[in-house]
């Protein structure tokens, strides 16, 4: 079983030559410290910059250079500020290649959970609607179970929805699934993990075609 | 050149009153007009409706306004940074409108544009897009989203020029260029204000076309919310 | 009757204090020479520049330096440059408080045609067609006749429209007039010119409601 | 940082065939894509369309490409300037879509930010919005138009970085930056290619996002069209 870094490491597989990558707050945000060094990978924060660095030194925070999560960052050489109608320009516009987030639920039909409780939590959507919405590459990063150990992978959603279809790949802590036509297409299990185990954790189709293989992590 | 200048917050807020509809910049507390967020609390104006993409913390930005029950209506898309914004939501004291962050941008950058509504895939199949009207281009599914009507926009820029051009610094930019010109009356504030001809005319981020009101604002505290950092 | 400087000298007067103004070809341009001095103006181009100055001195050049009309133009201090979208977006959003242009044909219902003569001229239209569906406050400036002598304040334009319903005022080498929903109201006469050649040379309905004072054009 | 640098125009146009359509920035003959138009009229490419503001004069600029009839179609707003491409459109020989300039504007910017079309009251009531849907929002008739769908888009820039962020001068920016990332492939060329870091991060008009290559471009001419000027 991974934990929330291993996640991340198996994500930052995915991050290819040439992406632009938004990442959204938890997990995600952990994905940029495992991307290989020797691809050229720029970060995308949608609060308006592009060639998102890592936080800066102590002393050397900056009020005004925050990320989407408000943390303070910094700005790599090449960086660009902007506003946000040009951020979500880039986002609506397909410009951004991959967009890695944390869901609360996702349906076998790519359907996506993750802003509202109803009467329990309202934080509000933030970017996450625009991102799904747009985004033709999407990862969701979670554990594959909640804290009650309800699946987390679903027929269909029971939470008010992010987006509609819009999920292409699920990374949690037991395996690497795809949306299919048809449902969750098991792709890897994580180190230690059964396919059985995974078909136990998993409430909406799982689909499991020949041998499948353990994540490679490194 | 059109000077813009007033002396102070005061005169930069002449006009506001009970029940209007404001843009407020900023995301998060970065790029916040502190200044008129301060001179609103002092005026204790009432049943506002603010447009904001965050709601401040309790103890500062649009919480203080929120502490004093200032606003009815608050227009955001993110406001979990403050517990007590998530009392007066759950009470029914405060009405609340989330709208995704990008639709919020489009939909004051419209205001601005002269654009009446804008087609926006955001919010398609969820109960945001509940009672809108929705259409489909090449196949794809999009939410029509009309454009905010606003009394006074409050923004807050980096350097300014006394023809009301403005240049904003870093991610505090954010929402600030997007409601200049989206209300009725735009205030700014600025941390540095220069005689026109000072800024680089092909660096200006907002011309001064779309700003009614500037002052150089004062003791500003740029709060972070969350100071991440590492070791060297 | 006022030659072209006296059109424009006299449109002049009904530019106020803190107007920014959109200056069309042709008359339109010398409009800027006869502002008063003593009140703050701004003159935008619709490619992309506020606050423009006069002509470069020779030699000052700058093919990155134009105005609508592709004259080299120079910026005065508090100037600024911005991209076509944002320029529209001023002029769409209503923040340009006066836009003068040129017409070949208006129509006593505010409708103006100046783009187009089938079969014979098409130039196209510019932004002209943006300028007049947006403005609040639309002077135009042109003769009263054409060069056949015939009459271009018409009942209804006979010339593809440039906008509907939208001239506020004109001002012509014989009168200033005002459009209403009843048609042309004469307002002023030009230095010499009686109501009658006024009336004479004006096609569509002309209102002539007590003494029409000549104009004062300094 | 992605890096965007290509060697020099024929790599910057791999890919362009007969029957394509383009965008081309420029206002007249300032700010215009010197380097890709010149490679375009060798490369002999025919069946183009164009979105083009303006179509040049009848020896530079989009001039070049008329002159060859290698233009079926332009998308233009105002094409007075040139007597050869009056006398293709009068004779049939070229299409000929007149787009008032600020919807032109637009519908480059719409599909360069994902917008799947815009409503806009220019045109209203006039031939230009024969055959188009209209609406009415409080009170006022807009145009509904979809944004433009392109193959390539030819930009000239300022200066640029290596990862594509790009500034651009005076009124040579126009429709530049509007034209970036609204076509399948976006192909800058620059007076001054830099190294990223150099220019500010704070004064970038377009970032590195919008644009697939970028080069060093050369020989500008950049020809006024009409040259105005006062004496001393």
């Amino acid at each position: 079983m991974l934990d929330k870094e291993g996640i991340a490491k198996r994500i930052a597989k995915e991050v290819k030559d040439g992406f632009y990558v938004n990442l959204g707050i938890g997990i995600p945000t952990l994905v940029a410290n495992f991307v290989r060094d020797d691809i050229q990978v720029e970060f995308q924060s949608e609060n308006g910059i592009l060639g998102m660095g890592p936080f800066p030194f102590e002393g050397e925070e900056d009020a005004d250079l925050i990320n989407a999560g408000k943390q303070t960052i910094t700005a790599l050489p090449g960086a660009s500020f902007f506003d946000s109608a040009m951020s979500f320009g880039m986002i609506r516009g397909k410009h951004v290649d991959l967009t890695i987030l944390g869901a609360m639920e996702v349906a076998e039909n790519g359907d996506i959970a993750n802003w509202k409780i109803p009467g329990k939590m309202v934080k509000g959507m933030g970017g996450a609607m625009d991102l799904v919405a747009s985004a033709e590459n999407i990862i969701v990063a979670m554990m594959h179970t909640n804290r009650a150990g309800e699946s987390k992978l679903l027929k269909r959603c029971s939470l008010p929805l992010t987006g509609v279809g819009c999920v292409t790949k699920i990374v949690t802590n037991l395996a690497v699934l795809e949306v299919t036509d048809k449902g969750f297409k098991l792709l890897e299990r994580a180190p230690g993990i059964s396919v059985q185990e995974i078909r136990d954790a998993t409430e909406g189709t799982l689909i499991v075609e020949g041998d499948i293989p353990e994540m490679q992590l490194n | 050149m059109i000077k813009k200048t007033v002396d102070n917050v005061q005169d930069a807020l002449d006009g506001v009153h009970d029940g209007m509809t404001f843009m407020l910049g900023g995301f998060g507390l970065s790029g916040i007009p502190e200044n008129a967020i301060s001179e609103l609390v002092r005026l204790n104006l009432k049943n506002l409706t603010c447009i904001s993409n965050n709601a401040g913390v309790d103890d500062f930005g649009l919480g203080l306004l929120l502490r004093k029950k200032q606003i009815d209506k608050m227009i955001s898309s993110y406001v979990g940074e403050n517990a007590e914004f998530e009392r007066q939501m759950l009470s029914g004291e405060l009405d609340v409108e989330l709208t995704p962050q990008g639709t919020l941008a489009a939909k004051c950058q419209a205001a601005q544009q002269g654009f009446p509504a804008i087609f926006t895939p955001a919010g398609y199949g969820t109960e945001v897009a509940e009672g809108k009207e929705t259409r489909e281009f090449d196949g794809k599914m999009y939410v029509l989203e009309e454009a905010y009507k606003a009394d006074f926009a409050f923004v807050k820029a980096w350097k300014g020029d006394e023809a009301g051009n403005l240049i904003f610094k870093g991610t505090a930019r954010n929402f600030n260029p997007l409601m200049c010109g989206a209300a009725k009356v735009t205030v700014v504030e600025v941390e540095e204000l220069v005689k026109p001809g000072e800024l680089d005319p092909n660096q200006i981020h907002i011309p001064g076309i779309f700003v009614q009101r500037i002052f150089q604002g004062k003791d500003y505290e740029k709060r972070i919310e969350k100071r991440t950092v590492r070791s060297k």
